[in-house]
């Protein structure tokens, strides 16, 4: 029986393998450009500073989902990257040289159109556009009309392009202050070194019709908060060194400041501390609050995290904490959210891993390897 | 097939008559333009051969478009555009592809036959990064340039910078 | 020492005049610049007196100036010089230093005292890319711009890319 | 006994401490420019490809007795590079794009002094210099005051630079033919298609006197050669595929081929072959050939090396046979020896480790570990 079974089988696989020869050759490729798939949520840019070659930064387009990147956008040196309200335009302002690492300076703001990953225009900044780390320093006015771009020679201030016009049109002093953090049809906020903000509003030609300090809202000296905070709908939470949250209302005609809350126990406190590049993210609608954590002491504030812990929005509940496997991965340098209702969890490691994970368990969905040369920002429209 | 590697000669020529004399062009492609007659002096590769007889873990890489093992991959060179959000015969988004092309000879594990491929470069953004693939079945060095997989494909492009390389079947070999 | 920070102070002074209002000069740079009288209000790390109370392996490595552990590096971020053809305080050939820089304060497990450390970048070339080094003790964000290490200090320069970072003592802290 | 040691050791200790806590603080320092030593035969140029960020391709000078990197001249994308024979300057040939990796392109052969590592001037070239692997694609003359630039558009010609006049004087088409190896003073010869060697000769000027094509000296299709040959005293020495070294005076009117030898005995031919980006180094006084090989087949051609075969100039006999820990730094991907009497031999690997050696031992004298990111070229004046 068992031979008998074997052999009909052996007669089978030979009149297969015969079939298999024979289908007729395969048709003639034609060489084509591939086309975006529709926009998604679980879409994340991923900034990679290429630390050994700054002159080649790029943001790389992943998708979440299917684990793909879907295509890469040049930054050149030290960018600053805003995306439009629509998420439609990718702005970035960057620094050339005419001859690669030197020569003379170029400094220009690039749109890119998101659903082709195609340049679709530009506007010569002037030469002193900040150059440092991707986040807050480009923005959109939320009609997108104005971009602002914050400048840095040391002297600070920040340039107006209207977009239509493709020209700058304006340049506003912000009196030592950093940061272009949208807060109305045309007002800009920064950060002060005094711990206080800056709100300058412009007229609809980018010039300056007003401005306002705000009272000191943190210790600059005894628990600085990172330059590097979440928007939100109504304004940007920032975290402090020690992990306490500043909820800044920006709505309204002054900032108005939330109570402070700590992430940490006070058993943690100093102990326990967040860390790295990017160091919080925020669920708008349902105010849930993400960050990673590392033991460590001052001076510690750029070490990367090794748990990352989630938070309630109402309660300040700490509703997740996850550890990460920092030995397989590097510790998480940067953390960012998607913003629908089912939301994942992007992390980047030190060694540019990105970590995909469900916001909502922690559980881990997904790790893609080495993602770029040092991938260690993660940006969203 | 034979209308379709016309098709490529014509673009490539196309591409080619803005850039440089006649004579030069022909020199730098020598025969391999002048008629698909000419198609069966193209290598065939040993390489991919044994590879086909080897069962398991490297028939499924040379089956899956976005491994290095990939049949059509056999004298590729740089990143791999599937993994950069191309496909084996796609550019990505916002790249050009490149009009002119080294070619090879793959064999095809799966029917058997041997393919011409033309290994075309996509350009205009900085290098992908991905999926880094260098083989080299029947490559040859710089002096016989239509082989040759060292130099950048991109190089007659407006925008001559280098991201990623597809392969495209061109038709089968040596009919 | 006095005469030195004076000599910086002015050198950063007449790099920045060239280039930027009295007024946006002086914000960012706060009161770092306006006397040696507020010297003290420089942080001092408690991460290096950590490190100095460790013998051993530590302490070898804090006196290598091609270590990131080395004493003058308590807040540096980018590739040390001295890996890339210069020292711990002099740029490579060919590169230019940077007239601004940030500031620090670095305690020295030899002596036992704490420096005030100018940091400044070497310019002109691109990365160097070796020995890369980040510590930030005392290192604060980008509103406290004299104490931040997160901005190209190269930024003013006539070729502003960078190329990597020193670290140059400019006398005892405190004092 | 002991316990009086110990008490006095202690006291002593003390005092030390004491005498180290009194030394008067440490002079400010001042920030200064580092002068390159005077240049050494056991430096070598170390070429980075930068495979993922290729716009941003260098050279490292590094010293093969102190082990340091002594500084860098930054190439752009795909360059061609060359030294003058005098050493003291170094030619590049490169391409900048206006915006960093897109924009106009800019063709230009900017010179470097190698003592100060200052570039010293450009000339703007036409933009087809050939963007391909870094050797013998630029030359000087013998004279220093021309030099060539292999174009490729895929045309193929070269142009002429007059470096007093800083000006492009001449294209000369080369139909077909490749490189650009002086053959003389006034003389470039090329490497064809078909196997033989192209040789024009030109004016003053940089114009065409005339050309001569050699007879074939090898077969392009049973036995190719590398295009990486080893400039010799009198020409060049190209090695092919299955290990044959081909040997090229270029000293008299016409090429002279010198016997084929094998660097692989009978029973090696085809099983062990050269690999890898740079597969050959001479050392031009005493002839001695190096290279790297593996086990390979047909189409093994650019696979790195876990051994490096040493041989006589005069006698052909292979005098070393060094294995390569290629497990730990990655096979050989190129090879390069110093010209002096004591010379280094350069292996770099694929991963980046620079290893030297004592060339007429083959002793490992050091590594130096993952020197930039993809540095798979070693340059030698």
């Amino acid at each position: 029986m068992w031979r008998t079974t074997w052999g009909a089988c052996l007669a089978l696989l030979t009149a297969c393998v015969a079939e298999a020869a024979a289908p007729p050759p395969l048709a003639a490729e034609h060489l084509t450009l591939a086309k975006l798939p529709p926009a998604s949520p679980h879409w994340v840019w991923v900034f990679d500073e290429s630390n050994n070659n700054e002159t080649d930064m790029r943001l790389y387009l992943y998708d979440g989902d299917s684990h793909r990147q879907l295509g890469q956008i040049d930054t050149g040196f030290w960018p600053g990257v805003a995306f439009s309200a629509d998420g439609k335009t990718t702005a970035v302002a960057t620094t050339y040289f005419a001859r690669g690492s030197h020569g003379a300076r170029t400094d220009v703001l690039e749109f890119t159109d998101n659903s082709t990953l195609a340049i679709t225009g530009e506007v010569i900044l002037p030469s002193r556009h900040a150059q440092t780390i991707p986040l807050h320093n480009v923005a959109f006015s939320p009609d997108q009309r104005l971009v602002y771009i914050t400048n840095l020679s040391p002297a600070t201030s920040f340039s107006v392009v209207d977009v239509p016009k493709k020209s700058v049109v304006g340049e506003v002093d912000t009196d030592g202050c950093v940061l272009v953090i949208p807060s109305g049809p045309r007002r800009v906020t920064s950060l002060c070194e005094t711990g206080r903000l800056l709100s300058v509003t412009l007229d609809d030609g980018g010039h300056e019709v007003s401005r306002k300090m705000s009272a000191p809202f943190f210790s600059v000296d005894k628990d600085p908060i990172f330059v590097q905070g979440a928007l939100s709908d109504s304004g940007i939470v920032f975290l402090s060194f020690l992990g306490d949250v500043y909820g800044v209302d920006l709505s309204g005609a002054e900032p108005a400041f939330a109570p402070v809350w700590s992430t940490a126990t006070a058993a943690e406190r100093g102990k326990w501390r967040p860390g790295g590049g990017q160091v919080l993210a925020l669920h708008r609608k349902t105010g849930r609050l993400y960050l990673q954590v590392h033991r460590g002491g001052d001076g510690s504030h750029k070490v990367t995290g090794t748990e990352v812990w989630a938070f309630d929005g109402a309660t300040h509940r700490r509703f997740g904490r996850w550890p990460i496997d920092a030995k397989a991965h590097g510790g998480v340098q940067a953390i960012q959210v998607s913003q629908d209702d089912k939301p994942l969890l992007f992390l980047m490691t030190e060694n540019s891993d990105l970590i995909v994970m469900d916001a909502t368990t922690g559980r881990q969905l997904y790790v893609e390897p080495k993602l770029g040369q040092s991938s260690w920002y993660l940006l969203n429209p | 097939m034979q209308q379709r590697f016309d098709h490529w000669a014509e673009r490539v020529s196309r591409g080619l008559a803005r850039r440089t004399s006649r004579r030069g062009f022909l020199s730098a492609f020598g025969h391999v333009l002048t008629g698909a007659a000419l198609l069966p002096l193209l290598p065939v590769m040993r390489g991919s051969q044994a590879l086909a007889a080897e069962p398991g873990a490297k028939a499924a890489a040379a089956a899956d478009p976005n491994s290095c093992e990939y049949w059509k991959y056999c004298a590729i060179d740089g990143f791999l555009c599937g993994c950069c959000g191309g496909s084996s015969s796609s550019c990505p988004p916002g790249t050009q592809q490149s009009p002119i092309t080294w070619i090879g000879t793959c064999h095809n594990p799966a029917d058997g036959r041997d393919y011409i491929m033309s290994y075309n470069d996509c350009c205009g953004k900085t290098s992908c990064g991905s999926c880094f693939c260098n083989r080299n079945e029947g490559e040859r060095p710089m002096y016989r340039m239509s082989l040759n997989n060292d130099v950048n494909w991109c190089m007659a492009n407006d925008n001559p910078n280098y991201h990623c390389s597809v392969s495209v079947v061109l038709g089968v070999a040596g009919k």
